[in-house]
């Protein structure tokens, strides 16, 4: 098999040019997919017969409960490659991938607690997911604290990265025991993510927001990568001449 | 490759029980943690009985944090951690002898003084074998992932508020299987379920925890 | 040319956005005694660091026998001793508990061998003193025991003269220049000027690569 | 449609108010993640042409 891509994958200078080409279609992916998601999701889909208009909260919570799992799973798998190939830009994605993780745990636990008032009349229940999401929330919490407390970069990507693996192993057993101690506390509360089946004109609108989101958090990743890739590199040549041509055009 | 496990082991024994006042310190938190909260909720025996699963699982969760933050950090400061890094024998090896030798005195002695308490809590003597099996089981992960955020931490000034803070979200899962098996007792429900949980999860943090450990240790050692 | 006892090659190291030292070149043949020096700051222990496979390097890579360290942990761990700034001695151990434990760690030694060592270093009758009672120059002692054992080739000290009396100095001195005679290596930091070298010593200077 | 009037559409059947704090924080909270890479790499710019000055000064 040829690995060169990987290698070259690992090259600041390559993915700098990159990630500068797609960065402009991620973002307008994201604006048209969200705002076409939103108008929908507020406006054209059919409202719940059991919750009324609240339930169109699903349209943000959904998919930022969504990318804030599967990010943290991103932190692992970029910490594995940073560990094993010793990758720069592995080490880099996952400190920056952090706080937007964060970020969309936020959304997901703010928009599960406002949608809580009207369904189970409390802001906050101690429901199986809102729970696994506040963990999940302290999870996040620590990768970031860890990678700040640390002032060496590459050891504290390291610590990070060990951290993030520890925590996806962890996840899927916090997440059953969870769910199972829920069950044992507060029998059959009505769920609201788990609609039996839910009709196309909700899901559609759910599709579009769930890609948006994920376009969204790649476009804020790029952006964020490639200003720690010039602040990294910036004793290279390549940084060197690309901060005095962008320096030249914002003077 | 062995006779290194060992002889850590006696080792640690040997500095832990050089300065004893450092292995009461943990059991004397624990036993005033839960002196609290009858101070705090009333003396009533009925509602302490109830909240006593959760309240004495929390306490030793909290003492065991407590305990774990200079786990690694005279062995780091003194430079052992570094002749253990250059040292032939695999570092996982190395680091399940010395979190093995602390759980068996820190851990262990929480085991034991738990009964007193939950005593004091009000649980009846029916539930104890519970209580006793629960922290048995139990203690011995919270040790070993403690020892993971110990290895992060160790090269950090004030590492003990952030040791808490990585660590205590990855305690969850024991924290609920372990007061829930109590929980189980108390209402005259069988608690074999929660042990064989716990029992497993103990499995799995002996056998992954280590390399974590070394790891986070490595990290530490080279910056 | 034949492969050196240790190489490095392109080596950097970068601390906290600093760039300490890059495309350093080193190569180490039996024999030879390295001193590195350098004012304060100048990366004198990260470079030992690296070299004894404690630190990764920023750039570069470091050869043992011709192969990378990474790779042959367990030949490196055989063939070195190192002793950091601090020797890794525990103050509630007594002096034989702390070399007892070095050498089960490293290559197992005889309790008569550890006394001669004990003896050789100067502490005679402190064999069973706990070590936090002994004075700072009598630690490091215990820590450079390890040195009068049978020893492994590849010497890696961070500042072993520090703490030592005149006399301590002078011995520790004519053992390094001993052991280089011998066939083995040295690599050390100190701020002193060796009296004693050996034929193959050689100094790095570190600040004045930087300017 | 599925809203009769724009006074419909605000009010989501008694549950305007938290459909609209959930999407206005939200959308909030996604602009801040926007603004804050944009306004870091300004000021890093910024910094980066300072320094450059100072060099062709000296």
């Amino acid at each position: 098999m040829n690995w060169t891509w990987f290698h070259k994958l690992g090259s600041p200078k390559w993915f700098y040019e990159i990630s500068g080409r797609w960065l402009p279609w991620l973002a307008w992916a994201a604006a048209i997919l969200v705002s076409v998601g939103v108008v929908w999701g507020l406006a054209f889909a059919p409202e719940d017969y059991q919750q009324g208009n609240s339930f169109r909260i699903i349209y943000i919570h959904v998919p930022a409960a969504f990318l804030a799992q599967s990010v943290y799973v991103m932190l692992a798998v970029a910490g594995v490659v940073g560990l094993v190939w010793k990758m720069k830009l592995a080490d880099v994605a996952l400190q920056q991938a952090a706080p937007i993780g964060a970020w969309m745990t936020f959304i997901a636990l703010l928009t599960g607690a406002v949608w809580g008032k009207p369904t189970w009349g409390a802001w906050w229940v101690w429901d199986a997911r809102l729970t696994s999401m506040l963990i999940l929330l302290f999870l996040y919490f620590g990768v970031i604290a860890l990678g700040q407390a640390i002032s060496n970069r590459d050891s504290a990507a390291k610590a990070c990265a060990v951290l993030a693996i520890v925590g996806v192993v962890n996840i899927p057993i916090i997440k059953y025991s969870v769910e199972w101690w829920n069950t044992l506390h507060q029998p059959a509360t009505f769920k609201v993510t788990e609609k039996p089946a839910m009709p196309m004109e909700m899901w559609l609108p759910l599709l579009v927001m769930v890609l948006g989101f994920y376009c969204f958090f790649a476009a804020v990743l790029l952006m964020r990568m490639r200003l720690d890739v010039l602040r990294r590199e910036s004793r290279a040549s390549w940084v060197k001449s690309e901060i005095k041509s962008l320096v030249g055009k914002s003077a | 490759m062995s006779s290194v496990f060992t002889l850590l082991l006696k080792r640690e024994t040997r500095l832990l029980f050089r300065r004893p006042a450092e292995l009461a310190n943990p059991l004397v938190f624990f036993a005033i943690v839960i002196a609290l909260f009858p101070l705090a909720v009333g003396p009533e025996s009925q509602l302490l009985q109830t909240i006593s699963p959760g309240l004495v699982w929390v306490a030793a969760l909290l003492a065991v944090l407590l305990s774990l933050d200079g786990l690694f950090r005279s062995d780091f400061e003194d430079g052992s951690l570094e002749q253990w890094v250059v040292s032939p024998h695999p570092l996982a090896l190395l680091v399940l002898a010395k979190v093995l030798a602390h759980w068996a005195f820190s851990g262990l002695a929480l085991v034991l003084l738990a009964p007193l308490l939950g005593l004091m809590l009000g649980l009846p003597l029916g539930a104890m074998p519970v209580l006793l099996l629960s922290l048995l089981l139990g203690t011995p992960i919270l040790s070993l992932l403690g020892a993971v955020g110990a290895a992060l931490t160790v090269g950090l000034k004030r590492g003990g508020l952030l040791l808490a803070l990585l660590i205590l979200p990855l305690y969850i899962p024991v924290l609920i299987l372990g007061s829930g098996a109590l929980q189980a007792a108390l209402q005259g429900l069988p608690a074999i379920g929660h042990l064989l949980w716990l029992a497993s999860l103990t499995a799995l943090a002996v056998t992954l925890t280590p390399f974590a450990i070394a790891a986070g240790l490595k990290i530490s050692v080279g910056e | 040319m034949s492969t050196p006892f240790l190489e490095a090659v392109a080596l950097a190291c970068e601390r906290d956005w600093r760039l300490l030292f890059d495309k350093l070149d080193l190569r180490l043949e039996s024999g030879e005694m390295l001193q590195i020096s350098g004012p304060n700051g100048s990366g004198k222990t990260s470079l030992l660091r690296l070299l004894s496979g404690l630190m990764q390097p920023t750039a570069g890579q470091v050869l043992l026998k011709g192969q990378p360290l990474e790779a042959q942990r367990s030949e490196l761990a055989r063939n070195l001793v190192w002793i950091g700034h601090a020797a890794g001695i525990k103050g509630l151990l007594t002096a034989e508990e702390n070399l007892t434990w070095l050498c089960a760690l490293h290559q197992p030694a005889s309790r008569e061998a550890i006394w001669q060592a004990l003896a050789a270093v100067g502490l005679r009758g402190f064999e069973d003193v706990p070590c936090h009672t002994l004075s700072a120059g009598q630690q490091r002692r215990v820590g450079l025991a390890r040195l009068y054992l049978s020893a492994p080739p590849l010497w890696i000290l961070d500042e072993p003269f520090t703490a030592l009396d005149k006399h301590g100095v002078a011995q520790l001195e004519r053992h390094l220049a001993n052991h280089c005679e011998q066939g083995g290596l040295v690599v050390l930091t100190t701020h002193h000027s060796l009296l004693e070298k050996p034929a193959g010593y050689r100094e790095l200077d570190l600040g004045q690569r930087a300017a | 449609m599925n809203f009769s009037s724009f006074a419909d559409f605000v009010a989501m059947g008694n549950h305007g108010v938290y459909v609209w704090t959930s999407y206005g924080i939200s959308l909030a909270v996604l602009i801040l993640n926007v603004a804050l890479p944009i306004l870091a790499r300004r000021r890093y710019l910024q910094d980066e042409a300072r320094r450059l000055r100072r060099e062709e000064l000296k």
